[in-house]
């Protein structure tokens, strides 16, 4: 449908519980009308509506390079509350793509770490297994995910399954408190981040999760001598059109919803500390 | 103004008194206009006048407010405070430019389903000669 | 998700007869959150309530709406249903579409659109109902009866009765009170100590009753079933252990004051019992007026007490105790007659009340049960009696009856004429109120043994040689009357104690505006009061005769053994809860709650950086009843009432506007 | 030049109307607002409000919709009146104005469609401020009262005739479309005179000079601490702005049935930043009204090059506790000045 | 006046010196000569910058709210009331404030000065009159003719009885009683009247809640109008909402009311908000008997009630 903030119907295929406690679904969505379909690149975001309760912004988890579009959503506010009422056969309503996402295409020949907690891995996903469908284009892949619990962790037939199996590719997953069948190495993501030590040259890190998990995984990519242009994460405000318009996501002069979400931490310390 | 068209009242009456007349001209068979829609709330003191204005935006021709007796509130001093607030309210409302015979406040008790019978066919006479409210009403 | 069910009742023909149930049942499916609608020829049944069971299991039914009758009829019936399919019962909403639709319509074609809205309404408010669970209050099975008159001792003793313990809460030295002043008793005329006394020795023997006597009680917290109270003892001077009441202290003491009990019209040692039957029968020291105390001398009791009981040291007593109900019989005092300055009381010995006369006649009164002046002793000839001194009066008074008056004035002309043979008795009375079994008899016969009725008010009283001139008005004859007497009886009024709103605060219950107690409902709830566990026995709620208040202290009695009963309660969970992150602790609810349920709360919370402490409101669900006017006087909203929430309501008014 | 005498103006716009939605200010007991057309019309005050609400109206209906999430939805946009906007009686400072709105709402990646239609064939019919108001410091932002920019009609005002001069093909067509109303001849040259020559006197007292710069290091300065600490938190200044456009998106559901909105919002209010979680980018006042003023007179440069603020003086006059552009131009010069020394 | 001034700078000063406060809150000097602006002070160093207000003197009570307590506080009577309202409505503590009430004369309304008040270079209270300079020179006015409304019917031109240190200036001159023709003029219109009255009124707000948040008795922490669940007021500015607007804001005022004006004061657009307000004082002052119910009382004249309260309903 015509309308910058008018969003187009899409039919939810299905819905996915991600966690234990519930608290992140991922729901699979298709339009209804062709036409409002639209194309994407990892790490750009999308307006997703509940007709009759509300928006909110929310990162597309699936690539671009497979057919079906995906949300991975946690239950914050009331919109995202309403969403997890819905199952499949319902309908929301989306509009985007917004946001600049990631430089996936600069980023070839490169190696990727990725740095994900808890819900933090929805964005990177769609990065991830882009990387993955053009895997000739890039070098090692190394993912590091980590969440408060096993039940916590994301995505876990892909983290555990999927992309192991993909050459060159490693993923290292650990959790803040493991329980009795948790055979995996426990601990903040910071600081097995500093265990395992990744090493920086000619590497793009890319991480995303909880604020005060990226600060100290800022703190110990540089001591582990990234570059702040070789660091690169994704931010999260308040928006309401997505578009840069309704002058709510600034900061500083940068509009998350179309200079962002994703920024080099080059580019964020000449903003404000405003977020 | 058709006089087949039907007020849209809604009645806010407490549980104890109001609500139990209006089951009584039932249980009696005291037949009345199909325009009242009641809403159960325990006591006429959890009734707020913020609810009337609501229902007025809504679309409501009338609302009616009613409760226990003075003296006889189930909970001893409920329909004090409302009589209070909707003395204060409803004039105020009137201030507004609201017709105040679309608000109407009775204390009704549970015997007394006749009562509740007259009321509902008065109110909604009288709203029918006023025809449609117009005052404070969204459209759709 | 939200997933509704709607059942719509046909009732047989009471709603299918006018309602279009199959095109309520169509519309009520395309309501937002309804999965499911079916109807029933009458859901109530067995069937009916399976067919909901069966459902809420089926269509994984997390709501259930039932469109039929009366709440106020089966909402329990159907709240029980849904339980039993695993489902909380408040998620359950009824549509009344019998009482206020089907049975006051007779068109169907307005009947059944109206029966639409009232569907909707309920599905609306359902979608915004949460799951709630009724808390459970143990109740400790003991009652605290204050006042140990004959209503506290009665309810004492019925409350006993049934098994529970009771304490009895007395400030006077001994239990009895007003009844224990008086000489006979109308219309029966048997001797009020002859049929109270046993009561109180009952009471006293009782296993299951403790009297607390010279003790009162301090502070109430708490709720029902579990109320918290603090109790004074105060020291006796007295061990009670020991004493043996052979008296010989009382004879030995030098110092004495009127007596109270006889109303001033004897005296009484510093060391003494209130009367001969007092119960417990043990001596009090008072120490106002005690030398020992006063001045450090004396302590001739001490040296003369056989078993040495006498002890000075005592001190008072604090109790902490926890009782499960409160009856409150804490009684009613007399009108000070002072305040009619023309009848002269105080300034004329032989002026009295009716209390003081009833001492006068009573054996065990200062002149032994006979009548004479308390001026010079001599027996009256010609007594006036003066109703309604302080009651039925705005100006001087209070404007309510004093109820016994008219009896007891009636009961002392007749003992006057009893006991002096030949006296003549004049009434000036407005009205004689004789409602009562036996009462216009008794009344009938004061009269036929010569009693003067004149109706009308006295306007004055002046002594002249020895006599007592009382000029007053005959308003049926319209002449001026003036009567030479001995003695002057003013009925004073039953007023409330001085102290009742102090009481009635601590027991966080309501008092009119003369001071007497107020009842839960005048006509449905005599006994109880508007905080829950909290009765009224006796004269603290109204003015009343013995036998109201015995009967009344029994009613007290019935509703704490019920209470008893319970092993324990379950609270109504539709009650008032607050949003601390709105609440703004202006504390307005606490206002206009009508049972004291609202407390202040400060809590502690992050605000930026730092931690701040802030007061809110909070909701005690024991005491909450859930009328929700607090919610009102809220303006932050940060007040609700489960069960009928401001999203609730809302949306039902929404809904019946659409 | 084309002119009517004043007492007729009302007839031209009546007729306008007919093929218009005339914006126009008319006076309202005290005041003189702007406002949809009713009959009504006051070219002489200065409007308390601005004429944004034109083309930004303060709540708008983006579509509505039937059905539920779970039994089925259908939108249909929010759609405008066919007629195009007819902006009668702007000012200099409010002209202008629109030409910072366009580049909101018009340039960049995304163009507001509903801004855009009804920018569209739309007219700004900008009257000469004969008599500023002491509050009018637009020439501290090189507009000034006989400023055309972002107009497409200049009317001058002698007192009793209205000139107008048309800017653009779309004034042009305006004026030629009410030539019946409209006779030939003369120019108001003592009326442009007396444009060129107007004096603001509080223009004197402050200058944007350097200004974006020198916020640029003075985001956690002092200053905007002592500024805000009387700010009472309303939205007065953003709301009468005529160059603040924030707005939220919010639904009103009706049962099946219900409508999208969107309506202005102001960065003044508390909950403006509020996220879902409970953070506030902007918890206390300091943030907030800094935000308000590095918006217009830095981001806004940065971002568009030009302040986001026409120095129309509605701020000061609204503001109940004196926060306002100018004072704050003032405050924020002196913090600066001192940062020097 | 200017001893006052200087009196009253020496009590913030030794406030501070005695350490009884932290901060404070008093008027300085605005942009413009003519208007004072609020201020809150952190050190006794800045007592210089307290002004007294002559004219367009905001309200302080509200600045309590966030200001550093213990902190003091400079009322007039109208700001008493505020504070006293803060401390009925449980917002400040008494023992947390340092109340240092000043007489005043009444507050000139620039408003009804017939010079744009912009021009303005200096204003002199000369006992009746109130002289006016400007670039052009000197215009002297009645008193009476320029004060603001509630200055009109002061409560009481004197001091505020709880305050901690009491400043003795000159009185208000002219206190008079609340002035209802306003509302009679309303009330004496047909309801369709009335109503188109309002729908006009309504029609210029433009919801920027300047009203309320410049009144002393809408101190709640969270507006429940700012709520989006429940929704009591929708964020669509249409005349129905607004209604809802202006009658819950009333409503929640209403016997509440210190009878401020700094509502309409602070109304960017000039609604006649006191009208509303005002119709309940005096409502709740005939009906129940409440003797100038602009003063805070311990007991809310809506949270209470008499058994015969009047009533005409039915």
């Amino acid at each position: 449908m015509q309308g910058l903030l008018i969003p187009g119907l899409a039919r939810i295929e299905s819905v996915r519980d991600e966690t234990a406690a519930g608290d992140v679904k991922t729901f699979t969505v298709e339009f209804l009308d062709e036409k409002n379909r639209f194309r994407y690149m990892p790490g750009q975001c999308a307006m997703l509506s509940v007709i009759g309760m509300g928006e909110c912004m929310i990162s597309i988890t699936s690539s671009p390079t497979r057919d079906r579009m995906q949300f991975s959503v946690k239950r914050a506010g009331r919109v995202t509350a309403a969403l997890h009422q819905l199952e499949a056969g319902h309908t929301v309503g989306i509009r985007g793509p917004y946001g600049n996402g990631f430089a996936v295409n600069e980023w070839r020949g490169k190696r990727l770490l990725f740095i994900a907690g808890g819900i933090g891995l929805a964005p990177l996903r769609s990065a991830i297994n882009y990387c993955l469908d053009n895997r000739g284009d890039y070098g090692p892949i190394q993912i590091i995910y980590g969440a408060r619990s096993p039940g916590d962790l994301c995505f876990k037939d892909e983290i555990f399954e999927n992309w192991p199996g993909f050459p060159d590719t490693l993923v290292q997953v650990t959790v803040d408190k493991g329980d009795e069948n948790w055979k995996g190495p426990e601990g903040f993501v910071p600081s097995f981040l500093r265990q395992v030590a990744p090493r920086p040259d000619c590497t793009v890190a890319v991480t995303c999760g909880p604020p005060v998990m990226i600060k100290f995984v800022l703190q110990a990519l540089l001591e582990l001598g990234f570059s702040d242009e070789q660091v690169v994460t994704t931010l999260e405000l308040k928006m309401q059109c997505g578009v840069g318009k309704c002058g709510r996501c600034n900061i500083g002069d940068k509009y998350v919803c179309v200079d962002g979400p994703v920024f080099t931490l080059s580019q964020l310390r000449a903003l404000p500390a405003e977020y | 103004m058709s006089l087949d068209w039907q007020p849209k009242i809604v009645g806010f009456t407490c549980n104890w008194c109001s609500y139990a007349g209006a089951d009584l001209a039932g249980t009696s068979r005291m037949s009345y206009p199909a325009s009242v829609r009641i809403i159960r709330v325990p006591c006429s003191g959890r009734i707020n006048p913020v609810f009337v204005i609501r229902a007025f935006q809504r679309g409501a021709d009338g609302v009616l407010v009613a409760g226990c007796h003075p003296g006889d509130c189930h909970y001893s001093t409920g329909n004090m405070y409302a009589r209070r607030r909707f003395q204060v309210a409803r004039r105020f409302m009137e201030y507004l430019g609201m017709d105040p015979a679309r608000l109407e406040i009775h204390w009704i008790s549970a015997s007394e389903g006749q009562k509740f019978q007259e009321v509902i066919r008065n109110m909604t006479d009288r709203i029918r000669a006023m025809g449609p409210n117009r005052k404070m009403r969204e459209i759709l | 998700m939200i997933r509704i069910g709607v059942f719509v009742c046909w009732c047989g023909s009471n709603i299918a007869g006018t309602v279009d149930v199959g095109k309520v049942a169509e519309e009520s499916a395309k309501m937002p959150g309804v999965v499911h609608v079916e109807q029933n020829k009458y859901t109530c049944s067995d069937p009916g309530q399976d067919s909901i069971r069966k459902a809420i299991k089926e269509h994984r039914l997390d709501r259930v709406v039932v469109a039929a009758c009366s709440p106020r009829m089966h909402e329990m019936t159907f709240r029980k249903c849904a339980a039993s399919a695993g489902l909380n019962q408040y998620l359950v909403e009824m549509a009344n579409i019998r009482e206020h639709c089907s049975w006051v319509h007779s068109d169907m074609s307005v009947a059944t659109p109206k029966a639409v809205d009232i569907v909707r309404r309920a599905v609306a408010k359902v979608k915004r109902s949460v799951p709630l669970f009724p808390s459970t209050i143990p109740v400790e099975k003991r009652a605290l009866v204050i006042g140990g008159g004959i209503a506290g001792i009665q309810a004492a003793l019925d409350i006993a009765e049934a098994g529970y313990e009771v304490t009895i809460v007395e400030r006077e030295p001994t239990i009895g009170g007003r009844m224990a002043q008086l000489d006979k008793t109308f219309p029966t005329l048997d001797c009020s100590s002859c049929i109270l006394t046993p009561k109180m020795v009952d009471a006293a023997s009782h296993p299951g009753i403790r009297i607390l006597t010279c003790s009162e009680v301090e502070d109430i917290s708490g709720y029902v079933g579990n109320f918290q109270v603090r109790l004074r003892k105060r020291a006796r001077s007295i061990d009670e252990a020991r004493c043996t009441a052979c008296g010989i202290c009382i004879s030995k003491c030098p110092t004495s004051r009127d007596s109270e009990f006889n109303m001033g019209l004897g005296t009484r040692k510093a060391i003494y019992m209130p009367f001969p039957q007092a119960v417990p029968n043990k001596p009090t020291i008072d120490r106002e007026i005690c030398r020992h105390f006063t001045e450090g001398k004396c302590g001739i009791c001490q040296k003369v007490c056989p078993s040495g009981a006498v002890d000075f040291s005592q001190e008072d007593q604090v109790l902490n105790e926890k009782f499960g109900a409160v009856v409150a019989a804490t009684g009613a005092t007399q009108f000070s007659v002072e305040a009619y300055g023309e009848y002269g009381y105080g300034r004329y010995p032989d002026v009295i009340t009716g209390l003081e006369l009833e001492r006068l006649i009573s054996s065990t009164g200062p002149t032994d049960g006979k009548i004479r002046r308390p001026s010079d002793g001599r027996i009256p000839r010609t007594v006036v009696f003066i109703k309604c001194v302080g009651s039925r009066d705005e100006n001087k008074g209070y404007p309510y009856c004093s109820k016994a008056c008219c009896m007891y004035t009636a009961k002392h002309a007749i003992l006057l004429k009893e006991k002096i043979p030949g006296a003549s008795a004049y009434v000036f009375y407005m009205d004689v109120r004789a409602g009562g079994k036996d009462y216009e008899e008794f009344y009938q016969r004061s009269q036929e043994i010569g009693t003067r009725y004149v109706r009308g008010r006295v306007s004055r009283i002046y002594p002249l040689d020895g006599k007592l001139i009382v000029q007053g008005e005959d308003t049926l004859l319209g002449q001026r009357v003036e009567v030479e007497a001995d003695l002057v009886v003013l009925a004073a009024a039953m007023v409330p104690q001085i102290d009742a709103p102090e009481m009635a605060r601590k027991l966080g219950i309501s008092y009119n505006q003369y001071g007497f107690f107020s009842e839960a409902h005048p006509k449905l709830r005599p006994v109880e009061t508007n905080t829950a566990g909290v009765f009224l026995a006796g004269t603290c709620q109204g003015p009343k005769d013995i036998p109201e208040t015995v009967a009344q202290a029994s009613a007290a009695a019935v509703k704490v053994i019920s209470l008893f009963a319970k092993s324990e309660l379950t609270t109504n969970p539709n009650v008032a809860s607050v949003d601390e992150s709105l609440c703004s602790g202006c504390l307005w609810c606490m206002n206009v709650c009508p049972y004291k349920a609202i407390e202040e709360k400060i809590i502690t919370e992050r605000a930026g950086k730092e931690t701040v402490t802030r007061s809110v409101a909070s909701v005690n669900t024991g005491l909450c009843q859930g009328c929700g006017a607090c919610t009102v006087a809220c303006r932050d909203g940060a007040m609700n009432l489960l069960g009928f929430t401001n999203e609730q309501i809302l949306a039902e008014v929404e809904a019946l506007c659409l | 030049m084309l002119h009517i005498p004043k007492h007729k103006l009302l007839s031209l716009l009546e007729h306008a109307s007919g093929s218009w939605q005339v914006f126009c200010p008319s006076r309202q007991g005290p005041t003189v607002n702007f406002g949809w057309f009713e009959g009504m019309v006051d070219p002489d005050l200065i409007p308390v409000n601005s004429c944004k609400g034109a083309f930004l109206p303060q709540t708008e209906e983006l579509f509505t919709y039937r059905g539920t999430p779970e039994t089925g939805l259908s939108l249909a946009a929010g759609v405008d009146e066919q007629k195009p906007v007819l902006v009668f009686f702007a000012r200099p400072c409010d002209a202008r104005a629109f030409t910072l709105l366009d580049r909101v709402f018009l340039e960049g990646e995304y163009a507001d469609d509903r801004y855009k239609n009804r920018r569209a064939r739309s007219v700004v019919v900008t009257v000469g401020c004969k008599s500023p108001l002491d509050t009018c410091f637009c020439t501290a932002f090189g507009i000034g009262p006989d400023s055309k920019a972002g107009s497409d009609v200049f009317v001058y005002d002698d007192g009793t005739s209205l000139y107008f001069e048309p800017l653009t093909e779309e004034g042009a067509g305006f004026v030629s479309s009410h030539s019946a109303y409209l006779t030939e001849g003369g120019t108001p040259v003592s009326v442009m005179e007396e444009l060129r020559r107007a004096e603001l006197p509080l223009a004197g007292r402050i200058s944007v000079e350097g200004m974006a710069e020198a916020l640029d290091s003075m985001f956690d300065d002092p200053v905007w601490e002592k500024m805000s600490a009387r700010c009472r938190g309303c939205g007065a200044c953003t709301y009468l702005c005529p160059t603040c456009h924030c707005f939220s998106v919010f639904d009103a559901p009706r049962g099946v049935r219900g409508k999208r909105y969107r309506s202005w919002d102001s960065c003044q209010f508390s909950d403006f930043m509020l996220m879902a979680g409970g953070h506030n980018p902007r918890p206390t006042r300091k943030e907030r009204v800094r935000q308000r003023f590095m918006h217009k007179f830095n981001y806004s440069v940065k971002r568009q090059g030009d302040y986001l603020c026409v120095g129309c003086g509605r701020c000061i006059r609204a503001c109940s506790v004196g926060l306002h552009a100018a004072s704050a131009l003032f405050d924020l010069k002196e913090a600066g000045r001192c940062k020097g020394c | 006046m200017n001893d006052l001034r200087e009196q009253l700078r020496e009590a913030v000063a030794s406030a501070f010196s005695q350490g009884r406060v932290r901060s404070f809150v008093c008027l300085e000097k605005g942009f413009y000569p003519f208007a004072s602006i609020p201020a809150i002070l952190h050190s006794g160093s800045e007592a210089d910058r307290v002004q007294l207000g002559l004219s367009d003197a905001p309200l302080l009570a509200k600045y309590l709210l966030d200001a550093p307590k213990p902190a003091g506080i400079v009322v007039r009577q109208c700001d008493a009331l505020g504070v006293s309202r803060l401390i009925r409505d449980r917002r400040v503590k008494r023992e947390d404030l340092y109340i240092v009430s000043v007489s005043c004369p009444g507050v000139v309304d620039t408003a009804k000065i017939p010079v744009s008040p912009y021009q303005i270079t200096a204003l002199e209270n000369a006992g009746d009159a109130l002289l006016v300079h400007t670039a052009l020179g000197r215009t002297e006015l009645p008193w009476a003719s320029v004060l603001l409304d509630r200055c009109l019917s002061c409560v009481s031109g004197s001091a505020s009885p709880d305050a901690d240190v009491v400043l003795e200036g000159e009185k208000e001159k002219l206190p008079a009683p609340v002035d209802y023709s306003g509302i009679d003029k309303v009330e004496h219109m047909t309801p369709d009247e009335r109503y188109a009255m309002w729908e006009k009124e309504f029609a210029k707000c433009i919801r920027c809640f300047a009203c309320r948040n410049a009144c002393p008795a809408c101190s709640c922490r969270k507006c429940s109008l700012d709520l989006a669940e429940p929704e009591w007021l929708s964020p669509a500015v249409t005349l129905p909402e607004q209604f809802m607007f202006h009658f819950t804001r009333a409503y929640h005022v209403a016997g509440r009311c210190v009878g401020c004006g700094e509502c309409e004061r602070a109304c960017p657009v000039g609604l006649p908000l006191m009208k509303l307000n005002r119709k309940f004082t005096r409502d709740i002052e005939t009906l129940f008997g409440v003797d100038d119910a602009r003063i805070p009382r311990d007991v809310e004249v809506l949270g209470t009630f008499l058994p015969d309260d009047p009533e005409e309903f039915c």
